[in-house]
């Protein structure tokens, strides 16, 4: 068992430092995008401030001079453009490192300017979507891909690799301007845009709390609203990545109905039902299992396309609208949180695997890495 | 004796390739991308890529415009250039009272849906002041003058209409009669007029509905209340529309250029905001797409198989390095980065692309890496070693050959991600604007709001495309996986 | 006293499609399987053993398919009943499998003691309690320590697996017990602990065993009867005395001599010329004819019967098919 | 050099019919150790594969090292080649002159004057001697490399040595090695690659590179264990000709006493990396003297049928431990039935100390405490030449 603990820690460790990479590799180019493109962002708002000083005759030129000069320091403090680049670095990881993030210039998401809480509410708009749309199609995936690995080279088996192989080249978001183009624009089922699901559940709760509507109704119309918005994103994500799962599980399973213990329970008179969900599954369950974690973790990364194009709010099109508005902070914070979930479902992974394969727990040489 | 080794291997090769119906499948579609990518220039014309950042040399085709295989009834463009002797068109000169007159009749025929617009470019050149007259004669034989008509002693110089020195001037004018009767001017002095003649009941706020349909309205069968009418109908048959310019400069001369009754559909796939024929961008795409999907493949691949290879090979502290830069790289998300240095540096396509290679290695190298150490410890490897081969005879006769094969197949494997990673990036619009990427043309269709307009032949074919290309690759590297030993993989 | 016969074979034919071809794997397989006796099936590697084996169970690997014959286990004709029926009443109720220890034949994220209750609880409909008892049991008769049920495969020894693979197989005590390869994979002193437990267990549990091996040596050391494979048929099957020590058929005879001997002159040894037979496209007649000294012109054009020279003695060769020729006698 | 090399070198010159001698030979491979071993301070711990034993080897002698898995037979053989981390150990080879020569150009300081220590040379400046020392693995599917065709296999030693061989002399000698491993016509094998050919061809393919550059030593680890029995005979007789025919020594390694006696001139047992008994190879199968050798001849089954009657007596007791936690003592005691019968007058010496050789009267060597009044041998020195 020794030797475990010492892969595990291993494995953690090396975890961490590739965390701190990253960040110190964003924090970087985060100071370097500071300087060039914030310089000219500040400089847009001084020459703005100096115009509409000059129309208010009351001040002397020195003394606008001056304010000019505080407003322009402030700015740059704001924006952590003062000191030299390698300090900025550091303290930039610190900040981001221990999430203090402070807030963006304004609000794009939720309902207050501080990064964190935008991040938060980014997220959970990510899980609501991603995650369970994901979810869904590992769900499907697996049924698929079990009933394919079945019959090998069947009907069904080349119908399923000709899908996977169609949908692991479909680009997601093209896919969904597709769905927009014919479920929004021709026969308008669903909406254009979902940002505004915010203000119909809003009202929703305005009008449940004056009680013109019963709870039951309220439920079911929250749900409504929900899906309403939802319905086209989820079906995209759900379409595009049902294939290369349903394909990972069937390779996963033929994989293991080649091995001799198949035989040994055929040969005790297991049905092949038995078989197959009794041994083939929980023999192939490990790296069912690991995919299954790491494409769940990386689907909170949002697709930052998608999220555009159905205008989604979550933590995909919170980066792209920190880039296209300019904030560091928004979009160091945005990637640090996708990528120390998916570190942490690593390490999370390492450890279960042990449970999963009942080798490892003695050999201790197996890794998720 | 060893040279012809090499080669048959590859022989043999792509003879395995061909039994499988999967890579038949590939291949076939991978010979006709890359015959379509090199003799672009022979089905396509190159000017139109040249041009396609410069507005001005697309401005004669309809704008947003479907395909007209997929529109039914709409007008099909008609185009006459100067001299030709075609029914569409009539050149007559002459002297009348003391001006030089040239004109050019160009007559087109309507079915069902009049055209969008009537575009006329003429080379003139004189040194007096001069005049043009515009008429429309309707297959009803009613007559519509559109600008001042000289009998009734009205005269429009040249300057109001083509803004150019009326007094002497050598060069290119041109007119777009939609944009220049939809404006209020041209409404009151001629179109409202002409329509009262017709006895057809014109209320003041009529005028300002005419103010984007008047060109349209001209088509119209007349009716009294045509302006709201609910089903429009128009006049079918033969229309003229005639350019008359006369000056009293006897040299003046007038050359018709070309004159276009625009459809409503254009070409195979239609146009886009701009009037861009799509069909050429697409063309021009995939060699784009092969030229980034092969670079970047390739140059990943290689870099990860020998960085795989020698770590897993030599094992150790090299090893474990490359394990712990191959799982940095790994867990990096690739996408934000990309988008965070694009932004920053505004890439041109080989920086993206190099950036491209530099996330596309490490999964590579992890695979190889397993794959060498299991071949490290076969009997013939050892055997090697027994008769004193040295490392680098071993790596690379006896393990990277066992690779090999896998690096086809993982080439071809990685081929699609990366057209589809360069096609977001230039989706977001932070690809290299000198270049045509399908990409980049769902960026302008997304910034035009093309889903949200319906103009489904400028978002459906080149999505499709990406997917394809990017299913070619796939279909081609199954069929390498088929034939290899799959066991090695695992 | 009249032996019943647990297992009747007649006429059993297996082949693969395999999309090079059609490779005839058991051709024409006849035998009897008294109680409490051992046969002995040898044969070198290609033989069709393995694939004998797997078509007693009717469970041939695709793309492998029973063609003809009939399998009779305590009287009931296995082969064309429906796959549940033989599932539920056949399938290690009635003939079971002891698989060779190096293969992987347990499921490696399963406990031993999961695996060995798996038949108690499918065909006995036993609780987990209930099944966890016999199979404590179970190990203690095959000398293992019962504590093992709770550890995992990779966990035990090469000796161990194999008593375990051996305590599986008699869970539900069946009639008829095939034994592939068990001790190939073993050190000899291993082996000998093992054989040595097969022959108690055979005696404290009047069990009779299918015994595959390519260890002429190792049929010696258990088997009443021998049947020698060679290219899909049996060329010959006889009580083990007569097979060792005056065999009939060329094949026997030069397989026998070409053993080295651990006591005893040291003879010179000797060998069959040629390769072993190539399944998808066997040469006519007898199959052994290109390796055969005493071939002759029939040899190479039909294929001989498989004739009783004498009580329980049968050989396929042309010497003693008198139907067509008359020189009897065992080959010096 | 210590005194017992200086010893050794003395006995090794004058002995001029003996190819090898070794001495001491260690194999010890580090166990990995655990986080907390390290906090503890626990030693390094050791897999002891090979533990320190000494045989030589004569001119045109078939030398076999016997004993079941895991005792360290195929390591001491691929020690010889250095294909395993040698611990310690004296290795004197007579080696070829063109390779001694070649030994003292690239700086390896030459023992004897034909002679040479091959643990003591550096693995990197091996190259010459491997020329004299070849090996044949057990797996003829796995010991030939997939990609290549025969030609080049049986072409790849010579160009490896640099031979300077036109194309030409190169093909003659490769259809020469064809030839010698009764693989006719040449022509037919040179183009085929390994998965044309079967288990029997390919190992004779093997055979044919080991001899191709005429070795004075061939280890041969388990040639024949996978191959069928009716071919087995003739590759046997085939390694024998060879033998007689090139005037080179095997070092046979095997499992299978019945084929040892058949083939080997002389045998060494070996039991967890420790040589048993060495001795006359027909002596020690047909009258064991250690118990362990008993044990072993009594378990290998026999082909007679009156066997299956009753149940094989086999003197020993419970499994053979790890390598990693070798028994103090007799390695063998806990599993010997003598120690057991004896246990009082044994019970100091066995489970306490390593027993030293003891010489039997017909000469052999047996590593016994129950031969204590036999003439002893003071150091694992190779010296008890008989």
């Amino acid at each position: 068992m020794a030797s475990l603990g010492r892969t595990i820690a291993v494995q953690v460790v090396s975890n961490l430092a590739a965390l701190i990479i990253i960040v110190a590799l964003i924090s970087a180019l985060l100071v370097f995008y500071s300087q060039t493109i914030l310089q000219g962002v500040v400089v847009e708002m001084v020459q703005e401030f100096t115009r509409n000083l000059a129309r208010n005759p009351a001040l002397t030129p020195e003394q606008k001079a001056q304010l000019i000069n505080l407003y322009q320091q402030a700015l740059e403090v704001r924006f952590g453009l003062v000191g030299n680049p390698i300090s900025k670095v550091y303290h930039m990881m610190i900040n981001i490192l221990t999430l203090n993030l402070g807030s963006s210039r304004n609000v794009y998401m939720g309902n207050s300017a501080s990064i964190s809480s935008q991040i938060i509410f980014a997220l959970k708009n990510t899980v609501i979507l991603f995650f369970t749309a994901t979810l869904i199609s590992i769900v499907i995936g697996l049924a698929l891909g079990l009933y394919a690995a079945r019959k090998p080279h069947g009907i069904i088996d080349s119908l399923l690799s000709f899908f996977a192989v169609l949908s692991a080249s479909l680009p997601m978001w093209w896919v969904g301007m597709l769905m927009l183009l014919v479920f929004a624009f021709w026969n308008h089922w669903f909406p254009t845009q979902s940002m505004p699901v915010y203000f119909a559940i809003q009202q929703l709760s305005q009008a449940y709390h004056s009680g013109s509507i019963t709870t039951l109704s309220y439920i079911l119309e929250y749900l409504r609203t929900w899906l309403y918005y939802m319905a086209l994103p989820l079906t995209t994500v759900v379409l595009v990545s049902i294939g290369g799962w349903a394909y990972i599980v069937r390779n996963v399973v033929i994989g293991k109905m080649a091995e001799d213990f198949v035989m040994t329970a055929r040969a005790k008179g297991l049905s092949e039902r038995k078989v197959l969900f009794g041994h083939v599954l929980r023999a192939a369950s490990p790296p069912i299992v690991t995919t299954a974690a790491l494409s769940l973790v990386s689907s909170l990364g949002g697709a930052i396309i998608s999220e555009t194009v159905f205008g989604w709010p979550g933590m995909g099109l919170l980066f792209w609208i920190a880039i296209t508005n300019s904030e560091p902070m928004l979009i160091a914070g945005n990637v640090y949180v996708t990528v120390l979930l998916f570190i942490i479902t690593i390490i999370i992974l390492n450890i279960l695997y042990v449970f999963l394969d009942p080798r490892i727990k003695t050999s201790g040489s197996q890794q998720v890495f | 004796m060893s040279k012809r080794r090499g080669s048959s291997g590859f022989r043999r090769f792509f003879s395995d390739l061909r039994r499988t119906k999967v890579g038949i499948v590939g291949l076939s579609l991978l010979i006709l991308f890359l015959g379509l990518a090199i003799f672009f220039p022979l089905i396509g014309n190159m000017n139109d890529i040249k041009n396609w950042n410069n507005l001005q040399y697309w401005r004669d085709n309809p704008k947003a415009a479907p395909p007209c295989w997929a529109v039914g009834n709409t007008f099909k463009s008609i185009s006459v250039t100067g001299g030709e002797n075609t029914s569409n068109l009539i050149e007559r000169n002459g002297e009348l009272d003391g001006f030089k007159y040239i004109s050019y009749s160009f007559l087109y025929n309507v079915e069902t849906q009049p055209p969008i617009d009537v575009i006329a470019r003429f080379n003139i050149s004189y040194s007096k002041p001069t005049y043009v007259y515009i008429t429309m004669e309707r297959p009803d034989g009613k007559y519509i003058s559109l600008t001042g008509n000289p009998e009734s002693g009205e005269r429009t110089s040249v300057l109001d209409l083509f803004g150019v020195d009326p007094n002497s001037y050598s060069g290119d004018i041109r007119i777009q009669l939609a944009s220049y009767l939809n404006n209020m001017i041209t409404i009151r002095n001629y179109i409202v007029p002409w329509l009262q003649s017709n006895n057809v009941t014109l209320q003041p706020q009529d005028v300002f509905r005419l103010t984007n349909v008047a060109f349209s309205t001209l088509h119209q069968e007349l009716t009294p209340n045509i302006i709201n009418a609910k089903n429009v109908t128009y006049l079918s048959g033969k229309y003229n529309v005639t350019f008359v310019f006369y000056s009293s400069d006897k040299n003046l001369s007038v050359a018709l250029e070309k004159a276009i009754a625009l459809g409503g559909c254009y070409g195979i796939v239609g146009t886009d905001n701009m009037g861009r024929d799509l069909w050429m961008g697409l063309m021009y795409g995939i060699r784009w797409a092969l030229i980034i999907g092969f670079s970047v493949s390739i140059m990943s691949v290689l870099i990860g198989g020998i960085y795989g290879v020698v770590g897993g090979y030599f094992g150790g502290k090299t090893d474990e390095i490359m394990l712990r830069t191959a799982q940095v790289f790994y867990s990096i998300p690739v996408l934000p980065i990309l988008i965070l240095l694009a932004v920053i540096f505004r890439p041109s396509i080989w920086n993206v692309i190099s950036m491209l290679i530099i996330f596309g290695w490490p999964s590579t190298a992890l695979v190889t890496r397993s794959m060498a150490l299991q071949i490290k410890e076969e009997t013939y490897v050892e055997a090697a070693k027994a008769i004193g081969s040295s490392s680098s005879r071993i790596l690379f006769r006896y393990i990277l050959p066992q690779v090999l094969p896998y690096l086809f197949a993982s080439i071809a494997l990685s081929v699609p991600g990366a057209i589809l990673t360069e096609a977001s990036l230039s989706f977001l619009g932070l690809g290299d604007p000198s270049i045509v990427t399908w990409g980049r043309i769902l960026n302008e269709a997304e910034v035009a709001g093309a889903t949200i307009n319906g103009y489904w032949w400028w978002v459906l074919p080149p999505g499709l495309m990406i997917t394809i290309v990017g299913m070619t690759f796939i279909l081609i590297g199954q069929a390498l996986d088929l034939i290899l030993n799959p066991k090695l993989r695992r | 006293m009249a032996l019943t016969a647990v297992l009747e074979v007649e006429n059993l034919s297996t082949s693969y499609y395999t999309f090079r071809g059609m490779v005839k794997a058991v051709e024409k397989v006849s035998f009897k399987l008294e109680k409490e006796e051992i046969l002995g099936i040898a044969g070198e590697s290609g033989c069709g053993k393995s694939t004998l084996a797997w078509s007693l169970m009717g469970l041939v690997p695709p793309p492998g398919r029973v063609v003809e014959g009939s399998v009779k286990i305590d009287g009931i004709e296995v082969l064309n009943l429906s796959e549940s029926e033989r599932r539920k009443k056949i399938l290690w109720e009635k003939i079971s499998m002891i698989f060779q220890g190096a293969i992987n034949a347990f499921n490696p994220v399963y406990t031993v003691g999961y695996q060995l209750a798996e038949p108690f609880i499918y065909h006995k409909n036993y609780s987990k309690k209930e099944a966890l008892e016999k199979v404590k049991e179970l190990l203690k008769m095959v000398g293992l320590n019962p504590e093992i049920e709770k550890r995992y495969p990779h966990e035990l020894s090469g000796g161990m697996k194999q008593r375990a693979v051996i305590a599986m197989a008699l869970a539900l005590e069946p009639s008829v017990i095939i034994a592939d390869e068990p001790t190939t994979a073993l050190d000899v002193v291993i082996q000998s602990q093992i054989l040595n437990l097969m022959k108690k267990l055979k005696q404290d549990k009047k069990l009779s065993f299918i015994f595959i091996t390519h260890d002429m040596s190792v049929i010696a050391e258990m088997a009443d009867k021998v049947a020698i494979m060679y290219a899909g048929r049996i060329v010959e099957l006889g009580p083990s005395e007569i097979i060792f020590n005056r065999p009939y058929h060329p094949y026997t005879s030069a397989l026998i001599r070409s053993i080295p001997r651990l006591r005893g002159p040291i003879e010179k040894l000797q060998y069959i010329p040629g390769e072993p037979p190539n399944l998808i496209s066997p040469p006519p007649g007898c199959k052994f004819n290109p390796r055969c000294q005493y071939a002759e012109e029939l040899c190479k054009k039909e294929e001989p019967g498989f004739v009783e020279v004498e009580k329980g003695h049968f050989v396929r060769c042309w010497k003693y098919d008198s139907g067509k020729q008359s020189s009897g006698g065992a080959i010096k | 050099m210590n005194v017992d090399k200086k010893e050794l070198m003395e006995l090794f010159s004058n002995k001029r019919d003996i190819v090898l001698m070794v001495d001491g030979l260690k194999v010890w491979f580090p166990l990995k150790r655990g986080l907390s071993d390290i906090l503890k301070g626990r030693p390094q711990r050791f897999v002891r594969a090979v533990d320190s034993i000494s045989f030589f080897v004569r001119e045109k002698e078939t030398f076999c090292l016997a004993g079941e898995s895991g005792c360290g037979k195929t390591t001491t053989g691929k020690s010889l080649l250095r294909l395993v981390p040698v611990t310690d150990g004296v290795g004197l080879f007579r080696a070829r002159k063109e390779t001694l020569e070649d030994l003292k150009k690239n700086g390896v300081n030459v023992d004897g004057e034909d002679y040479v220590d091959i643990f003591a040379i550096h693995p990197k400046k091996m190259k010459p001697v491997r020329r004299d020392i070849q090996i044949i693995y057990q797996d003829p599917y796995g010991s030939l490399n997939p990609r290549y065709k025969i030609l080049d296999i049986l072409k790849e030693p010579l160009e490896i040595h640099k031979f300077q061989l036109t194309e030409e002399e190169k093909l003659e000698t490769v259809y020469r090695a064809l030839e010698t491993v009764k693989l006719k016509p040449p022509e037919d094998f040179v183009d085929r690659h390994p998965h044309q050919l079967s288990g029997g061809q390919r190992q004779r393919i093997a055979i044919a590179k080991a001899i191709i550059m005429n070795p004075k030593i061939v280890v041969a680890d388990e040639p024949v264990s996978m191959l069928d029995v009716s071919i087995r005979a003739e590759m046997l007789e085939l390694l024998q000709t060879i033998k007689r025919e090139r005037g080179l020594s095997y070092i046979f390694i095997t499992h299978d006493l019945a084929v040892s006696r058949y083939i080997c001139d002389r045998i060494a047992i070996m039991y967890l990396g420790r040589i048993v008994e060495m001795g006359d190879t027909r002596r020690i199968i047909e009258n064991p003297l250690h118990p362990y050798t008993k044990a072993l001849v009594a378990a290998i089954p026999e082909p007679n049928p009156s066997n299956r009657l009753r149940m094989r007596d086999v003197p020993i007791k419970g499994e053979i431990p790890s390598a990693a936690n070798i028994p103090p003592g007799c390695r063998f005691h806990p599993r010997c039935v003598e120690y057991e019968k004896n246990i009082e007058n044994l019970k100091s010496k066995c489970p306490l100390q390593d027993p030293p050789y003891y010489v039997a009267e017909d000469g052999r060597l047996v590593n016994c405490w129950l031969f204590e009044g036999n003439k002893k041998i003071e150091k694992a020195h190779a010296s008890f030449i008989m």
